[in-house]
């Protein structure tokens, strides 16, 4: 019963994609497919792989990740908010504590730089969930197992009448394997 | 199809070579075949684990009902085993985030083999340090009081307090370890959840892998985030030790208040955390049959760090009784002096002998590539630093200004239970993990296998 | 679907946090319903209607850090005579005359760790009814305000620059 | 009720803040929620006002006036009466535990008929029918056995007992015979005499524990410190000669460690050589006096007592040079042995060889002793008991079967008496030999008065209804309804009370003039009774006993018995504050040991706490052994009053009696008991014995915790560069230590640039203003805003060490009055003790000649830049703008880490829970609990808890001026422990009032602070001991 019950939460049945789906196994092979693809137009193409290679990243012309700016704003507003928090509870009641200054800076400096580090953390990690579309509910492409152990696969979205050509190419860049969606 | 030898595997120079080759594939049944139903040897330990652990939660629940009174502290003593458990266990945990993230920062490839199980140890180990500043208060049951919340009472925390710092410490060092814990498993767990039998199992990965599939933008922001992750966790991990550290240092009890505390306890934090790793890391690739992925030259490095840290300790011993010989406080010499020769003489010559004496064995190479010195090694090692904690926190309050204060610390069931039951806390995470999720990163290591490429360069 | 339970959740998970934050920033007034006592006794007939100062039974209020429950032989002082054959003042009398105590239900309560003084706050010109209400208009009276701590501050923040009666943020005042 | 939600509320936090089950077993239970209205309000009780109530204590003999507050109509502290003249407004640690006498849980709950081995309980009539059936038919065989009585009681008891035709017998173990025989015999007076300690300027004391048992122990404090506060030209030296180094002795310059015995042959050298040298004023007598010393040489005498000749000489000079202003004193239970008569004998000859008799040693206010049955007596009595004169036996205020030695036969023959009634409130060891119990009232809530000295009338007012658990009553009324139920007629009044006050006439007609009887009796009782300047009786010399070289005997050790500093006889040992009141000489709780040389225990072979057996002619015991420089190495000393078999759960089966050692002798003159003389073999002993210190290390260890200040120093005034800045600390030697480096003027402590006019915020006003500061002018504290502006006050103490003598009576009122649990004797010796001051004893040089105890009472210091308080996360400890350190226990998490960072170790944590009556901890058993004060808080298990320097008598005394619309007065706020010091050692006030006492002291030339070198800037300010210069090399 609760197998049935996880089975159909974890495999949903698989919506009906529209595109090309090409598996490659030698990383060069890939490169270049994706290199005539985006010269043939399609920029949309999204490529799948065990490990980050960079030669596919340079020819999909990637830029640097987003994400450094919101930890960066993240960080700001922690090291914002820990001297805030600290300015404000001493301000709310001061209580002389040990003959020491109220508003004594150096401790504030140990809570504003932990805070920063806290919320720094925290915006990266919605950053990269938010930037890298996690947690991904909806499949974006045909998905292939093979992806997390060693091919590489080139999915290409694209009407009925492109897949034809697509497949081509791809086969002429030494897909090991060509599926179309239609 | 070709194959690659561990030979090609290109890890800063092999030359120990077993003739299983790795591939893509392999990598990841290798890795993947530690997640599957215990066998015997491991229920028998888990077992083991819960009842030990049950006992040390007997003895919480002493502790909570009846007070700390059934412990063996005192005036002037108040902290004992607690606090010295607390530092140790986040000393433990510094490693895990050392080799993790300040490793990655400084591209030393070694890290990749061994990181994961650094860094579940991190996890874990925070979350067994943080259990004992919660349960060492007098009412723990106001220990939300610690936190900086708004409240009718219109009452807030003394962030003067290195109490205080340490709540925010800690709590941000659990926060952002556990993050980058499972942020680097959400690849690994992809790969898990592509093979996984069981349907809960492959829920679980299903939520731990975040829907992951590999994809080029996936890929992107995780190493952008991945870096400031590190980034941001070298400093943490060097700031929460020192915040520790001023736990004490803080203090101007004879024997704490010391500027060297900080590097000082950041470089223990490191040793003990190192020992852990190598303990751990002997027996999982002996037990699961690894030697492949972490090789002999991995432990010698880690090795390395053992000793160089055991010569940063080392060095900091002294350094606090030159100090305290040069200095002009009477009590700190006398603390000192105490320390070496007095009522706790033994706890000091365990922690000397095991964290500067011992580990200068690994000097030698052959000491350092022979597994079973180095697993006795890292079990003098976690003794000794354990110890160390105990002989700065127990040595210097039992020492104070005032003569007529003079009482001598004992030690009870109670404290002894805490000590085994926060390594049964521990293990017991240990244990399930190494079962249930990959205990070494397939994605990081897979890319230190070379890239099947048609044009050779 | 799922998105409707998501957007739903959120929303109950963000409206359960807002009223968990203001309830701890605000101040919760005391119950409006008092404890049923053996005796009826209604503060605002003596009060309200026969328009007696407090002080004459809770004289204790402005001499003593405690206001007291006044002694029964207050109550017989006029009841010997007045209104003496109502149900209640027979059940009066009945304790009186068995020499018993009468079991009144406390109705205000303040923890153990705290030190409230009337006769500080009463000489300062305080009127009782600023902290216990409107007694006058009480039948069963009721704690009116909620004595928490909160409570206690945000007067004594007000009050702190008083010239006439300066209150103060010393903890050890009450607590000690 | 509305709390109902609160109360769910928290219970359910308490169980998310510890994240296990377990804590639900701590759940807070709804407080009691009815409130019960008096019937009648009484005129004099409004609830939550302190009233205040004269009396006297009755704790010994000496009936010192006391002042008893009580709230909601109930007893909760004693403190000494100011205007009395007996104390003086100092009360000691005994007197201030008749508290606990009184809410003693194990008091006698109601009559009691004895029942094979157990107790039936009767009614009081049924008690008094039955025992007034014996009385009627033993017809004069009729004993009435009671402690010490004078005044109106003993007037109602002697008249009961010639009525009855009984005989009535008071009798005491502390009887002064000794004193009284030999005062017959060389003053013709027999009577004990006022000791003016305050008119001396040098006192020798031949083994009289003068400040602790001796004599009016709280009054002879009081000049003692007064003689010990001169210092010119040699003045307030105090040589103590004794076997064993007692509290007493441990305050004196110099140890004379003489032979146990032959304490008597040092006085009579010392007035051999003043009368031979002709060093006294000129008298009469002279020729006499010096053929009955003649004998006593310096040389015979060093030969008798282990002194050097020229030791005896030079001490004689020393007391002659006072003379007329010297005193000598002898005559306590220490040097109670054979020829204890001879001693005092001896003492006298030597105050009156140097004209001390009518200058410090007065005959106008003498103990009233009248009617004490001598030793002898007693001894007659139990013989005639064991021969059947007595059918029926009354016994009340003592207890012989505790307090005599085993030899006296006194249980045996008391057994014999065919019908024994106990009055006793306790079941003590006599009381359990009785056959009926009628439980009396304690002194504390029954009327009676005291006439314990000569012009000293007392009265003794209950400060309270008696308590209700207890049906106990007055021994007065008890005596009258038995002389009622026996048809028994005598002149006595229908009540005790009754009786009283028409024996008070006699008073009235003395003291009442132009008054009613009404009236004088309302102010008598107001104050406490009525007292007159008597005269001086002037006595001279009647002659000497013929004096004997005292019998020397060798081999084995000479037993030193020692009175108890805290249980007197024993009497106190019900008390749990004096149980866990440390000996002030071992520092000790809850037991029993053996005092013994340090090389005696090495050649025995035992360390601290070891068994050793004790054994003499009469018996042997095995006590720990505790290890004592303060004692000679041929001697070892055990202390009385401990070793019950009943008396209730705090004093039974504790250590040892110490009288179980004692064989057969008497003092030969007086025929008092002799407690000393005895030898005695040690070994070692095999069993596990508890010794329980609370302080284990003497030694300072050269921290200067307790300093002191040499004449020589002070003399040079305080312009002098030993004057009292602390930046050199003065050696042992009187040297200064070069100037601590923490403390040296450096690159942050340039002078302290203050504006015109500037005023530091009354919270940070420390004595401690040395001119160079350690700490940058920006870095000067802050005034809490407005928060702290309208703060005048900066509350503050000073301890003077020259006066504190160890007494320990300001540890027991501070127990009193702050509500602090008795933990018991496993707990202390762990370091679990909750007192929130205690005195430390530093032996910077015990051993014999030169003697240097320093004892440092110790609590909270009330820092101004405390290191407590920055370390707390939860501000449960803060400073408040006048100056105090607060602890706010409802906040207190019990982190523990404020105690770790104090370095004066002045904070207790609840490491139990002693205040939850449902656990085995509890601190408190009903009735004890009555005894807390409602104005302070009774904290829970977990939090941290210090003195807070009586915070809520401050509070109290703020309130009172504002009442009254008026400014506070200097001293009108005494804590608790500067109002009970005897010596007023300690002084409480304003900082911040430049005309306080406090000021004077805290900014004296004596004054230093405890670990200055941390920079904790304290409130408490201490001022040095001052230290006189002997030559005395030592010998012991």
């Amino acid at each position: 019963m609760l197998n049935k019950i996880l089975d159909g939460m974890l495999n949903p049945p698989a919506p009906k994609f529209h595109g090309v789906m090409g598996i490659w196994y030698y990383v060069d092979d890939a490169t270049d497919a994706v290199t005539a693809l985006r010269g043939a137009g399609h920029k949309n193409l999204n490529v799948f792989s065990p490990v980050p290679h960079h030669e596919i990243e340079h020819a999909m012309e990637q830029g640097p990740s987003l994400v450094r700016w919101v930890t960066a704003v993240g960080g700001f507003l922690g090291v914002t908010g820990g001297f805030a928090l600290c300015f404000y509870s001493i301000a709310s009641w001061p209580l002389v504590i040990g003959g020491k200054e109220l508003f004594s800076v150096p401790p504030m400096t140990v809570l504003g730089y932990e805070s920063m580090i806290l919320i720094a953390g925290l915006s990266n990690l919605l950053g990269m969930l938010a930037l890298g579309r996690l947690p991904q509910l909806k499949q974006v492409a045909p998905y292939d197992p093979r992806f997390q152990e060693d091919r590489i696969g080139i999915w290409v979205p694209c009407t009925a009448a492109e897949a034809a050509k697509i497949e081509q190419l791809m086969k002429g860049h030494a897909a090991e394997e060509v599926q179309v969606h239609a | 199809m070709s194959s690659t030898t561990l030979k090609n595997i290109a890890v800063d120079g092999v030359n120990d070579v077993p003739d299983r080759p790795v591939t893509q594939k392999s990598l990841n049944d290798d890795v993947l075949s530690m997640v599957a139903w215990p066998g015997k040897v491991w229920w028998a330990l888990f077992l083991f684990d819960l009842v030990v652990l049950a006992v040390a939660l007997a003895a919480v629940r002493n502790l909570i009902v009846h007070g700390w009174g059934v412990s063996g502290f005192m005036r002037p003593v108040m902290w004992a085993v607690d606090i010295t458990n607390f530092v140790f266990w986040v000393g433990i945990a510094h490693c895990g985030t050392l080799v993790s993230a300040v490793l990655f920062l400084f591209r030393s490839h070694f890290r990749r083999a061994v990181y994961r199980i650094a860094e579940a140890m991190t996890v874990f180990g925070v979350l067994t340090a943080a259990m004992f500043p919660a349960i060492h208060t007098g009412r723990p049951w106001f220990d939300y009081w610690l936190f900086p919340y708004p409240n009718q009472r219109q009452l807030w925390t003394n962030i003067r307090s290195p109490l205080e710092w340490d709540v925010f410490a800690v709590n941000t060092y659990l926060t952002v370890s556990s993050i980058f814990f499972l942020v680097g498993l959400i690849p690994d767990c992809a790969a898990a959840r592509d093979r996984a039998k069981h349907p809960i199992l492959k829920l679980i990965y299903t939520i731990f892998s975040f829907g992951w599939t590999g994809a080029n933008y996936q890929w992107k922001h995780f190493y952008g985030a991945y870096l400031f992750f590190a980034a941001l966790a070298t400093p943490l991990v060097f700031s929460v030790h020192s915040v520790v550290s001023w736990d004490f240092a803080m203090a101007q009890t004879p024997g704490w208040h010391s500027t060297l505390f900080a590097p000082y306890f950041v470089a223990g934090a490191i040793f003990s955390g190192v020992g852990m790793v190598i303990f751990l890391l002997v027996i999982i690739r002996k037990g699961f049959g690894l030697q492949h992925l972490v090789t002999i030259d991995h432990m010698e490095k880690l090795a390395k760090l053992v000793l160089l840290t055991s010569c940063m300790v080392g060095y900091s011993y002294l350094t606090e009784f030159f100090m305290a010989w040069y200095g002009p406080s009477a009590a700190e010499r006398d603390v000192f002096w105490f320390r070496a020769t007095g009522h706790y003489w033994w706890a000091f010559w365990i922690m000397f002998s095991c964290n500067v004496i011992f580990p200068m064995s690994l000097w030698f190479k052959s000491v350092r590539r022979n597994m079973t010195a180095l697993l006795v090694l890292s079990i003098f090692v976690n003794i000794g630093m354990w110890f160390e904690r105990f002989v700065i926190i127990v040595t210097s309050l039992t020492r104070t200004f005032n003569p007529a204060n003079w009482f001598y610390y004992r030690i009870s069931i109670t404290e002894l239970a805490l000590i085994v039951g926060s390594f049964a806390w521990f293990f017991m995470f240990f244990l399930v993990f190494v079962r249930v999720l990959p205990a070494f990163s397939i994605a990081e290591i897979k890319e230190t296998l070379p890239m099947p490429k048609r044009r050779a360069h | 679907m799922n998105k409707t339970i998501a957007a739903v959740l959120v929303f109950a998970t963000l409206a359960v946090a807002s009223v968990a934050l203001s309830q701890s920033f605000s101040v919760p007034m005391g119950a409006n319903k008092g404890p049923a006592q053996p005796i009826k006794f209604s503060h605002k007939i003596h009060a309200g209607k026969l328009q007696m100062d407090c002080r004459f039974c809770h004289y204790g209020a402005y001499k003593s850090q405690w206001a007291n429950i006044p002694a029964m032989s207050t109550c017989m002082g006029c009841h010997k005579i007045a209104v003496a054959d109502r149900p209640e003042i027979i059940k009066l009398t009945g304790f009186w005359d068995r020499g018993e105590q009468i079991p009144w239900v406390k109705v205000h309560y303040l923890p153990d760790h705290v030190r409230f003084n009337h006769k500080r706050h009463v000489q300062s010109g305080f009127q009782c009814q600023e902290c216990h209400g409107p007694v006058q208009e009480m039948d069963v009276v009721y704690q009116y305000s909620s004595l928490k701590m909160g409570w206690c501050v945000s007067c004594h923040r007000q009050n702190l620059n008083d010239q006439k009666r300066p209150a103060t943020m010393d903890c050890l005042v009450c607590h000690h | 009720m509305s709390d109902s939600v609160v109360f769910s509320r928290r219970d359910f936090l308490k169980l998310v803040g510890v994240g296990v089950a377990g804590a639900a077993a701590g759940c807070a239970k709804p407080p009691a929620d009815k409130l019960y209205p008096y019937l009648v309000a009484p005129d004099d009780i409004l609830p939550g006002v302190p009233y205040f109530y004269a009396s006297t204590c009755r704790e010994c003999p000496v009936g010192c006036g006391i002042v008893v507050r009580a709230r909601e109509g109930r007893a909760i502290k004693i403190e000494g009466n100011p205007k009395h003249p007996i104390g003086q407004g100092g009360l000691c640690a005994r007197g201030q535990s008749s508290l606990q006498g009184l809410y003693d849980p194990d008091r006698v709950k109601s009559p009691m008929v004895r029942n094979g081995s157990t107790w039936k309980n009767v009614t009081w009539d049924e008690a008094i029918a039955m025992v007034g059936e014996k009385l009627a038919a033993a017809k004069g065989k009729t004993l009435l056995l009671t402690g010490l009585e004078s005044g109106s009681q003993r007037a109602l008891a002697s008249e009961w007992a010639a009525a009855a035709g009984a005989r009535h017998v008071m009798w005491e173990p502390f009887g002064y015979e000794a004193v009284k025989a030999a005062n017959a015999k060389t003053f013709g007076l027999a009577a004990v005499p006022r000791y003016a300690f305050e008119n001396a300027r040098c006192v020798v004391s031949f083994g009289a524990d003068f400040l602790e048992t001796f004599g009016q122990p709280v009054s002879q404090a009081r000049g003692f410190a007064a003689m010990r506060a001169k210092h010119e030209d040699g003045a307030g030296h105090f040589v103590a000669v004794e076997p064993r180094l007692s509290l007493t002795g441990a305050n004196a310059d110099e140890w004379v460690a003489v032979k146990a015995g032959a304490e008597l042959s040092l006085a009579l050298g010392m007035a051999q050589v003043i009368l031979s040298e002709n060093l006294g004023p000129a008298l009469g007598e002279r020729g006499a006096l010096l053929s009955a010393v003649s004998a006593f040489t310096p040389e015979a005498v060093a030969a008798q007592t282990d002194v050097k000749a020229e030791d005896v000489q030079r001490l004689a000079r020393l007391f002659a040079k006072h003379s007329g202003k010297s005193l000598a004193v002898a005559g306590g239970i220490a040097t109670q042995g054979a020829n204890a008569t001879a001693l005092v004998a001896a003492v006298n000859l030597l105050n009156y060889a140097a004209g001390n008799v009518g200058s410090t040693v007065l005959f106008d206010r003498p103990l009233n002793l009248d009617g004490l049955a001598s030793f002898a007596e007693f001894g007659a009595l139990v013989g005639e008991m064991a021969g059947g004169a007595f059918d029926v036996a009354f016994v009340h205020g003592t207890n012989p079967a505790y307090s005599t030695p085993a030899w006296t036969k006194f249980a045996e023959s008391f057994g014999t008496v065919g019908f024994k009634v106990s009055l006793s409130g306790t079941l003590d060891e006599t009381a359990a030999l009785c056959d009926v119990i009628r439980p009396s009232a304690h002194a504390l809530e029954s009327w009676g008065d005291a006439q314990t000295a000569k012009g000293v009338w007392s009265l003794q007012q209950p400060a309270m209804r008696p308590l209700p658990m207890f049906d106990s009553r007055p021994m007065g009324d008890t005596l009258i309804a038995l002389a009622t139920a026996a048809n028994v007629t005598g002149g006595w009044g229908a009540t005790a009370f009754d009786d009283l006050k028409a024996r008070w006439k006699a008073q009235h007609a003395r003291f009442g003039a132009g008054r009613t009887f009404e009236l004088f009796w309302d102010e008598t009782v107001a104050a406490g009774g009525v007292w007159e300047d008597a005269a001086n009786t002037s006595v001279r010399w009647n002659g000497a006993p013929a004096f004997a070289a005292p019998a020397t005997a060798e081999g084995d050790f000479a037993l030193v018995v020692t009175p108890s500093n805290n249980f007197y006889d024993g009497r106190g040992a019900n008390k749990p504050w004096l149980q866990e009141l440390p000996d002030m000489t071992s520092k000790a709780v809850w037991g029993s040991w053996a005092e013994i040389h340090p090389e005696t225990a090495k050649k025995l072979g035992v360390e601290d706490g070891d068994a050793i057996v004790i054994e003499t002619s009469a018996g042997k015991v095995e006590v720990p052994a505790y290890l004592y420089s303060g004692i000679r190495k041929d001697a070892v000393a055990l202390g009385l009053g401990q070793g019950h078999t009943a008396y209730g759960r705090y004093a039974q089966a504790r250590g040892v009696n110490a009288l179980a050692l004692l064989p057969e002798g008497t003092d030969a003159a007086s025929g008092a008991l002799a407690y000393q003389g005895a030898r005695a073999k040690l070994a070692k002993g095999s069993k596990a014995m508890g010794l329980y210190l609370q302080q284990a290390e003497k030694n300072q260890h050269e921290r200067e915790l307790a300093q002191i200040i040499p004449v020589s120093a002070l003399l040079a005034g305080g312009h002098g560069e030993h004057a009292g800045h602390s930046l050199g600390r003065l050696t042992e030697k009187g040297g200064i230590l070069s100037e601590d480096v923490q403390t040296k003027p450096g690159k942050y402590t340039e002078p302290l640039a203050r504006p015109e006019g500037y005023v530091p915020p009354a919270h940070s006003i420390s004595a401690f203003e040395p001119k160079e500061k350690v700490r940058h002018p920006k870095s000067e504290p802050v005034s809490a805003g407005s928060y702290g502006k309208n703060a005048k006050h900066r509350w503050a103490m000073a301890i003077d060490l020259n006066a504190c003598n160890g007494c320990a009576a300001c540890v027991v009122a501070c127990y009193a009055e702050n509500n602090i649990p008795v933990v018991g004797p496993e707990l202390i010796k762990k370091g679990r003790e909750m007192a929130w001051i205690r005195i430390d004893r530093f032996e910077d040089k015990l051993g014999g000649g030169a003697n240097d105890v320093r004892f440092l009472p110790s609590m909270c210091q009330h820092c101004s830049d405390a290191p407590c308080e920055m370390v707390c996360p939860v501000y449960a400890t803060y400073h408040t703008s006048e100056g105090l350190n607060g602890q706010v226990y409802n906040r207190c998490v019990g982190t523990r880490y404020c105690s770790n960072n104090c370095p004066y170790k002045a904070r207790s944590f609840n490491w139990f829970d002693y205040s939850a009556p449902e656990k085995t901890t509890f601190a408190f058993p009903e009735p004890l609990n009555w005894q807390l004060n409602p104005d302070v808080t009774v904290r829970s298990k977990g939090v941290m808890e210090k003195c807070t320097m009586c915070v809520q008598r401050i509070l109290e005394g703020k309130g009172n001026a504002r009442d009254e619309k008026r400014e506070l007065r200097d001293g009108e706020i005494q804590t608790a422990c500067s109002q009970s010091c005897p010596t007023q050692a300690i002084t409480f006030g304003d900082l911040a009032d430049p005309a306080s006492a406090v000021h004077a002291k805290s900014y004296g030339e004596r004054k230093y602070w405890v670990l200055e070198e941390l920079h904790t800037r304290p409130g408490v300010t201490y001022l040095q001991k001052i230290q006189r210069e002997t030559t005395n090399e030592g010998h012991a």
